[in-house]
């Protein structure tokens, strides 16, 4: 390391008296509370902070803030590590840990950099014409390689231990950006009485106020922005957020302002504060006082560490105390850059002004000479030149410039161990663009500068292109009053500042060879596109200003082009011979600087990343072992496997208690809904395919409800509680969707219809007891009704009492066997369980899950929508044909059931199907092919939709949708499957167990 | 994000408190004669959309307030809402008049048939 | 068989500590589901008879008459809050007016969830998971709406300046109780608008 | 012929500082009339160029493009490629595309990165698990190499996945097709450009078609921002804007244009090489060759031709992924786009002939065009030189809609392409 280049005295951020100390690259490194990564690695003697992204040159600090694209670090340890970070928004703290990237094995020797070495090679968009040979190749060796050499930094190691939140919040302004511009706007909008919220995305406000001179009412512009600050924090209606980027804008005023809370002190997180907080502010009106961005100056070499932007320099006195150098350069074809050169001097460090306009008058070039700063006007850095590896600066090369000159003829050496560049300034219009803004070009900034918005956005200061203080603070003030919504302007206090000439474009310096013969003048410096990339793009006719980015990957790097695009821009017309508006631009898309996953999915990870919902008998599920399955959202038990048992040996012991004994299973997730109305039992016969009105009360029907399509889409029973009045189950996915549907047709439809429809499935815990001992069970929970056969028949309804529960019992079965279902309102589920429980324990009760239940209904030839159905099936095709009514003139899908395709002839049909042998069980959704042959491609007949071993029959049994099924009965058909095995099956009747239903009308 | 406005109980929030329904004033050929709805009635019906870029007329439903269905004119460009209006209720005359193309000949269909409907009556 | 067992949709939940404000389940609420057209002189006039208050008809607000509490849930549709000893009797009485009339009233006091939320900074707790403008002056007490938060559907019932309950449907109830605690911690506070200190 | 893109012309250009390269495609004026003009110079209108010429030896032929070519969708998209549909049809077009793909790049001589790192889509729930199932034994039998595989397997192929027993969604397996990838989205379309124009195709960007002339039922040319194109042949290809197309010859489609959004992290070294479809949590993921991970989710539920979305729909899809991808928690996005996908009633593509003669057209690929361009480009061009349904693409006819013959590829549990 080199001497140190803290200065003795300034730094406005920092504080002499708190020494912080952290690591880069392993080692220690001392700053002072308030540096940066980026500040104290400078002070340090330090130059280089990473590799590039392509020719793994060494890259040093360039810009002051969010606009940095080269000194970018991984920061945190393990799961904690957070790769790319800006060192020039890295607040330091004991023990941070910083590495550099896109390095091995170190960063002063990399053995990537060879690849600047063939850099000649490698000119924008090489790859398309190259790797291609042998076919191969691509995947195993020339990709691999590829890819291990881009990327930049690393992914952390582990689940990410931190917290994030997001809020939402609505205002009547937003002001984002909390400069001199952000400030004036926030307190004019607030003393008219909005409620408004500042953001920025440093640490503090105030923007660029500490470096930009000038006065406001006889106070030093930071001491002015200093004291608004405070009174802002302190109104009662302006909400301040600092370290809080507006990242985004999108429609109707949405802004998403990603707040780092946490990242910069670790005693924060350890007390459990969020990391990050993403707010979303729907603003009425949104002021964008983003301010603006410096541009570098492409000259040879210019991406050498030491090149760094004028601001930025500036800055490091200024805000850090921290010299840029010992004696440098500053180029610029504008006045501000002279600030820098002012300040560097005021600091003792040696400087001169190389400006590449003719002419450099004014008042601050003017001062700059006073104090004794040589001026070259006319004049251009045309090299520099630099120690080994090219890790620092050592030298200029001067040259003489006039406009438009295409190589430089003679050139002289200076000594210099930094430069500070400014080619001027572009409004930050990032924010104006995502949601749609127009912009246009100003010739006199050479820069564009906001148009027209459809949105309610208004853009103040530096990213309106005003630049002058007097102007910023007019202009804000003004609006911040005029969209507060009220007729009082806030009075403007007085500024005085330094006049400004205007700037001369430059868009690259000459140099001895020409730009696009070897030299290098960095336009993206992350990317490493040159000046003779874009040129080169150019002229093989990627002429689009989108091809020439996609082409060389100008701008798309982790800045998006902050500081890259206008010159490229302004190469590419050079080239071309358009002017800039004629090139145009490419999209700014969201987010203006990268935010976190994290931060986006706020406090929805893990258990709450989507909800689960739970039956009332929830606890006791897990309680007694449950196997889940999801449906939905719901969690239902799949099983209940006791010690020592595999999921297929408990479902074997569920399905035979039911058919033997009694099975109990929650049923509380089928949807139920309570229809009522005078016209309900007609708006029944519109939903679904068969016949309600003629259904009579305190009775139950199975019904099929298909979508316009002529596809089935639900089923369930329906119930007639009065006359005028049904209650509808369905499907325990369709719940929700249904309900919604039934209002849609009443709503949008049948608006005539008087029906009134009520979701009242949560108020419902259902449980099925089932099998040859149920009615033995209800017994003995005490009935308040006669449960004999001939009162409760199969498919009858009634409510009462079991005990003291208030219940509905449906006599109905989808196992096959005698069944009720037994609803009680869900605080009373529970209870009522464990009191089944207790009663069926002497007749051998046991509860069943989800699997059990649907091999119970395959043994039955009972139909799952979603498994036998797959949304392209009709009720015919699985032999429902009885279902759908002939004599409804109308009902959803009748009229679609008509069409040639679902009428065809060699539609897929459900049948069910016997394997030769009976222990093979098909896999679910195999395929049955005409032709066994060899090798595929086989013809395909269908396949299978339910497939189980059955306990109850001692064998397999399947369901399967084959083509013309039911023409075919009795026939064998073949299922190829993996490995060569050929299961043969014999097509036959769905229903495998109990043809007759004598067991449910017992 | 969009803003959105129930017309039937005045709510205004994301577009996450309601729900998008599609195209709007599509006919549904079989409530008015089931017995003779044509195969291309009956595609128009389930698939052909209105799709313009521009102007746009659409369902809505007020999913986490009311639960109404409304209808929404609204802007596929600029995103902007011109008009919210009844389920059952045409466009305010101003938004009709600035539709286009198929819109424009469906409203003066529409507006026909009333019209002829109203004077036969 | 043994007594009536009843368990409250979040019972036998931990009390939660370390957040910054209190949060508690409200439990053995009576609630009746009523249908019916705001329009219909008949169907209002009985709803009044048997409550002793009008339905509200404004949008987004409650109603009260003794220890009977009505929220606005729609245009036609309304949640009648009570005690739960009561629904049953209240639920028969409105049937009975409202015979002939055309109407649904339904018991669903099991179908929800109700959380209070009590104490200064509620509003922004809420804000963590609704996209509503809960500091708006709208928010005030009387004021109630369908909303959705912590990604499900939900109700709002603003019962005082910093007492609100929040209704989620039964099987959500824990979603909604964990998504609280996660976005109430006393870490997270937060305090939107006001004197802030400045930084350093 | 155009000279060779190789590692050795790349060579002896770098003697000249690279100054000798010619232009990749012309910038050629309409002509009066062509046999036949592409509308839409996409990916797939390209291709369509690019196999009229090369296959059908028509080369008096045009391309109209009213940006820059390759600017929709093509250039927007997450860049996936793979065949393991369901439904015969789809099986059909997408392995013809994904086998074409595999030699595309010496088929161009233009490195279009087709990178058969394999696509990876999880089952995470019972009913997710036997869709796949089913849909693997389809593909087993139609000749395609895809498997199931276990989840410890799909831990061996993705470390970085969350294989938590006891999480929200755990990984019950996945359904692999190992020759399935991703692809250089620009350089199919810069590639199927260069290489149509080389046989003598004009690709005319910047120029808009404002109107299509009809001689009774028969196509007959283009009003276009550069002046009329006669042709009695026209394959409209343009995607979200179809509709608009379309309905200047009258023609009325079954299309809704909606937003279709992606995002990329910020680039890091390799963590993840395949691709990952997560369908149940709607998200999915893989990595550039420049280190970003690519990610998308689902459509706005409305119309939009903004080419700017909604943030909730790509909100649900992070989520989803920070809980498949723990680690990448931590990393940021960088860039989030929208592009304009036309969504058909049954989700899958129209190749066809319309109800006007010589008027053809190839869209609705919703959010999965790229996967098909060289397919879609094969089997439309052949429509359209033949004047009759290639017999791939004729189950992806306009008359399905009339008929109730719909493809419906969401039964399968994929929502997401």
């Amino acid at each position: 390391m080199s001497k140190p280049y803290r200065l003795s005295a300034g730094g406005r951020l920092i504080d002499r008296a708190k020494k912080v100390s952290f690591t880069f690259d392993g080692g220690t490194v001392s700053g002072f509370a308030g540096d940066t990564v980026a500040s104290a690695v400078m002070a340090s003697g330090q130059r280089v902070f990473g590799r590039s992204f392509k020719y793994h040159r060494p890259r040093g600090l360039v810009g002051l803030g969010s606009e940095e694209m080269n000194a970018l670090v991984g920061v945190g340890l393990g799961a904690r590590h957070e790769p790319n970070l800006r060192a020039t928004q890295v607040e330091i703290f004991n023990g941070l840990a910083a590495v550099s990237q896109n390095r091995w094995p170190s960063l002063t020797w990399d053995v990537g950099a060879i690849n600047n070495r063939l850099s000649r090679f490698f000119p924008g968009g090489f790859y398309y014409k190259t790797f291609m040979w042998p076919r191969s190749f691509w995947k195993h060796v020339y990709e691999p390689f590829i890819r291990r050499a881009a990327g930049l930094g690393k992914a952390p190691e582990g689940r990410d231990p931190d917290a994030y939140e997001q809020v939402h919040v609505h205002c009547d302004v937003l002001v984002i950006g909390g400069g001199v511009a952000g400030l004036a706007a926030a307190e004019a909008a607030a003393a008219n009485g909005a409620r408004v919220i500042l953001a920025d995305e440093n640490p503090r406000l105030g923007g660029l106020a500490d470096i930009s001179g000038g006065q406001v009412d006889g106070q030093a512009l930071p001491d002015w922005a200093a004291a608004t600050g405070a009174r802002l924090h302190a109104a009662a209606n302006v909400h301040v957020l600092n370290r809080a980027t507006a990242v985004g804008h999108w429609h109707h005023n949405f802004v998403m302002l990603f707040e780092r809370v946490a990242d910069h002190d670790p005693a924060l997180l350890s007390s459990g504060v969020p990391r990050h907080r993403l707010w979303k502010v729907r603003a009425r009106q949104v002021i964008l006082a983003t301010g603006s961005i410096e541009r570098p100056v492409a000259f040879a070499n210019n991406d050498r560490p030491g090149v760094m932007l004028a601001s930025a320099a500036r800055g490091l006195v200024e805000r850090y105390g921290v010299a840029p150098g010992s004696n440098g350069v500053v180029f610029t074809n504008d006045d501000d850059a002279y600030q820098t050169a002012i300040v560097l001097k005021h600091s003792g460090v040696g400087v001169r002004v190389v400006d590449s306009r003719g002419r450099a008058e004014g008042a601050l070039p003017n001062k700059a000479r006073e104090m004794g700063i040589p001026v070259d006007a006319g004049s251009v850095i045309s090299a520099v030149s630099t120690g080994w590896g090219g890790l620092g600066i050592t030298g200029v090369k001067i040259a003489t410039y006039r406009k438009g000159q295409g190589r430089v003829i003679r050139e002289t050496g200076a000594e210099a161990d930094f430069v500070a560049m400014s080619g001027g300034w572009n409004p930050a219009l990032h924010l104006w663009c995502h949601n749609g803004g127009k912009i246009r070009f100003d010739e006199k900034l050479q820069a564009f500068r906001p148009g027209e918005h459809h949105d309610k956005v208004t853009a103040v200061g530096a990213a309106n292109g005003h630049f002058a203080l007097h102007q910023i603070l007019e202009e804000a003030y003004r609006a911040g009053s005029r969209l507060a919504g009220s007729g009082n302007v806030h009075p403007v206090p007085t500024a005085v500042q330094a006049e400004e000439r205007p700037l001369e474009p430059i868009w690259f310096a000459p140099a001895t060879g020409k730009y696009n013969e070897g030299n290098k003048h960095f336009i993206d410096f992350q990317n490493d596109v040159t000046a003779a990339d874009l040129e080169l793009a150019q002229r093989e006719g990627y002429e689009s200003v989108e091809h020439t980015k996609r082409y060389t990957t100008f701008g798309m790097a982790t800045d998006q082009g902050k500081t890259s695009n206008i010159n490229g821009l302004g190469v590419i017309a050079e080239a071309s011979g358009k002017t800039i508006p004629e090139v145009g631009i490419t999209t700014f898309r969201p987010p203006y600087t990268p935010f976190s996953f994290g931060s986006i999915a706020g406090v929805l990870t893990r258990d709450l990343f989507l909800p689960i919902r739970r039956t009332a008998v929830h606890q006791w599920h897990v309680d007694h072992g449950a196997v889940w399955e999801p449906v939905g959202q719901w969690r239902r038990a799949y099983t209940y496997p006791r010690d020592g048992e595999t999921n297929h040996q408990s479902i074997d012991r569920e399905i035979l208690a039911v058919r033997n004994k009694v099975g109990l299973l929650d049923a509380s997730t089928l949807g139920k809904i309570e229809i009522k109305g005078p016209d309900a039992a007609e708006f029944l016969d519109r939903m679904y395919t068969n016949m309600f009105s003629t259904l009579k009360t305190g009775k139950c029907r199975y019904g099929l409800m298909m979508n316009e399509l002529g596809f089935l889409t639900d089923d369930g029973v329906t119930v007639r509680l009065g006359d005028d009045h049904f209650l509808m189950h369905t499907t325990s996915g369709g719940a929700d969707r249904i309900s919604a549907w039934l209002e849609e047709w009443l709503q949008t439809e049948w608006t005539h219809y008087r029906v009134f429809v009520t979701n009242v499935t949560e108020n419902w815990s259902q449980f099925a007891i089932a099998g040859p001992m149920a009615r033995e069970v209800l017994r003995k929970l005490e009935p308040s009704f006669d449960i004999s056969n001939a009162a409760l028949p199969h498919m009858s309804f009634v409510e009462g009492r079991l005990g003291p529960y208030p219940v509905r019992v449906y006599r109905i079965s989808f196992s096959g066997e005698l069944s009720y279902e037994v609803a009680t309102p869900a605080n009373h589920g529970l209870g009522l369980w464990k009191e089944i429980v207790a009663a069926g324990g002497e007749f051998g009760l046991e509860p069943y899950g989800t699997e059990a239940l649907h091999v119970l209904r395959a043994e039955k030839g009972y139909i799952v929508v979603g498994d036998e159905t797959d949304g392209t099936t009709t009720p015919i095709d699985v032999g429902l044909d009885g279902l759908v009514s002939k004599k409804k003139a109308d009902f959803l899908g009748k009229r679609s059931l008509d069409q040639e395709y679902l009428k065809a002839p060699n539609r897929k049909q459900l049948v069910g199907l016997l394997t030769e042998d009976p222990d093979d069980v098909l896999p679910d959704g195999a395929y049955a092919v005409r032709h066994v042959k060899d090798k595929p491609p086989m013809e395909m007949i269908g396949h299978v939709t339910s497939s189980y071993r059955s306990p109850t029959l001692g064998r397999s049994i399947a369901m399967a949708l084959i083509e013309n099924g039911r023409a075919r009965m009795g026939e064998t058909i073949s299922f190829p499957l993996p490995g060569g095995k050929v299961v043969r099956a014999r097509i036959a009747d769905t229903v495998f167990y109990d043809k007759e239903g004598a067991k449910l009308n017992v | 994000m969009l803003v959105v406005k129930c017309p039937v109980c005045g709510a205004e929030g994301d577009e996450t408190d309601f729900h998008a329904g599609g195209q709007a004033h599509v006919r549904r050929p079989a409530t008015c004669d089931p017995a003779h709805v044509t195969d291309a009635e009956q595609r128009d019906y389930l698939f052909i959309r209105i799709n313009p870029r521009g102007l746009h007329f659409e369902r809505w439903r007020c999913d986490r307030g009311c639960g109404k269905w409304f209808h929404a004119a609204r802007d596929t460009v600029t995103m902007e809402f011109k008009a919210f209006y009844g389920i059952t209720e045409l466009p305010p005359m101003d938004v009709i008049a600035q539709a286009k193309g198929q819109w424009a000949e469906y409203f003066a269909k529409r507006l026909g048939a009333e019209r002829s409907r109203e004077t036969g009556a | 068989m043994s007594e009536l067992s009843y368990q409250s949709p979040l019972a036998g939940l931990a009390e939660p500590h370390g957040l910054s404000v209190s949060i508690r389940e409200i439990a053995g609420r009576g609630m009746i589901d009523l249908r019916g057209l705001g329009t219909d002189a008949a169907f209002m006039a009985a709803a009044r008879g048997v409550l002793g208050v009008d339905l509200p008809t404004k949008p987004r607000t409650s109603a009260s008459w003794g220890d009977i509490r009505v929220l606005w849930l729609s245009v036609d549709q309304w949640l009648i809050l009570g005690t739960r000893a009561r629904a049953h009797e209240l639920l028969a009485s409105l049937r009975e007016a409202l015979t002939g009339i055309h109407a649904l009233a339904v018991d669903v006091s099991d179908m929800r969830a109700i959380i209070r939320l009590e104490g200064e900074g509620c509003r922004e707790v809420l804000m963590k998971g609704a996209a509503l403008d809960l500091l708006d002056k709208e928010y005030m007490p009387g004021c109630c709406r369908r909303m959705r938060y912590a990604e499900i559907a939900a109700l709002l019932d603003v019962v005082e300046d910093n007492v609100f309950d929040i209704y989620v449907f039964r099987s959500y109830a824990h979603h909604a109780w964990n998504f609280l605690c996660a976005t109430a911690r006393a870490p997270a506070k937060l305090k939107l608008f006001g004197a802030q200190e400045v930084p350093g | 012929m155009k000279p060779r893109y190789s590692v050795f012309s790349l060579a002896r250009n770098a003697m000249n500082y690279h100054k000798d390269w010619e232009r990749a495609w012309r910038s050629p004026a309409p002509k009066k009339e062509y046999d036949a003009v592409i509308v839409g110079a996409g990916g797939h209108g390209l291709a369509t160029a690019y196999y009229l010429a090369k296959n059908h030896k028509m080369t008096n032929i045009a391309v109209v493009e009213k940006g820059w070519l390759g600017g929709g969708n093509t250039g927007r998209n997450t860049t996936i490629i793979r065949s393991n549909y369901l439904q015969d049809p789809s099986i059909a077009i997408y392995e013809l595309a994904r086998s074409l793909y595999e030699d595309l790049s010496q088929e161009l001589n233009y490195n279009v990165m087709f990178s058969p790192r394999g696509v990876l889509m999880l089952c995470q729930t019972q009913h997710e698990f036997r869709a796949f199932q089913r849909t693997a034994h389809a593909n087993r039998l139609a000749g395609l190499d895809c498997r199931m595989v276990t989840p410890q397997e799909v831990k061996e192929i993705v470390p970085i996945i969350n294989d938590d027993p006891n999480c929200r969604y755990p990984i019950l397996g996945a359904y692999y097709q190992p020759r399935g990838g991703t692809g250089r989205h620009d350089a199919v379309a810069w590639g199927y450009a260069r290489g149509a124009d080389a046989m003598g195709v004009d690709i005319i960007q910047n120029c808009e078609v404002t109107g299509i002339q009809r001689e009774g039922s028969q196509a007959a040319g283009l009003e276009t921002t550069r002046g009329v194109i006669r042709t009695r042949k026209i394959g409209v290809v343009t995607a979200g804007h179809v509709s608009t197309i379309m309905d200047m010859a009258g023609v009325r489609m079954p299309i809704e244009s909606q937003c279709l959004q992606a995002l990329v992290s910020e680039p890091i070294k390799p963590v993840i090489d395949c691709v990952v479809m997560a369908n149940t949590v709607h998200g999915y993921m893989s990595q550039s060759d420049k280190g970003e991970l690519v990610i998308g989710g689902g459509t706005d539920p409305y119309n939009n031709y903004s080419q700017r979305g909604s943030f909730p729909a790509l909100e649900h899809t992070v989520a989803a992924l920070v809980e498949t991808f723990p680690i990448i928690s931590r990393l940021r996005m960088l860039r989030m786009w929208g592009g304009i996908v036309d969504m058909t009633g049954d989700r899958s593509p129209i190749i066809s002939r319309t109800p006007v003669e010589g008027l053809y057209v190839n869209c609705g690929w919703g959010t999965g065009g790229f996967k098909a361009i060289p397919g879609s480009g094969w089997v439309f061009a052949d429509t359209i030189a033949n004047d009759r349904p290639h017999p791939i693409a004729e189950p992806f006819g306009l008359n399905r809609f009339e008929e109730g013959r719909l493809i419906d590829e969401s039964v399968a549990a994929a929502v997401a392409h």
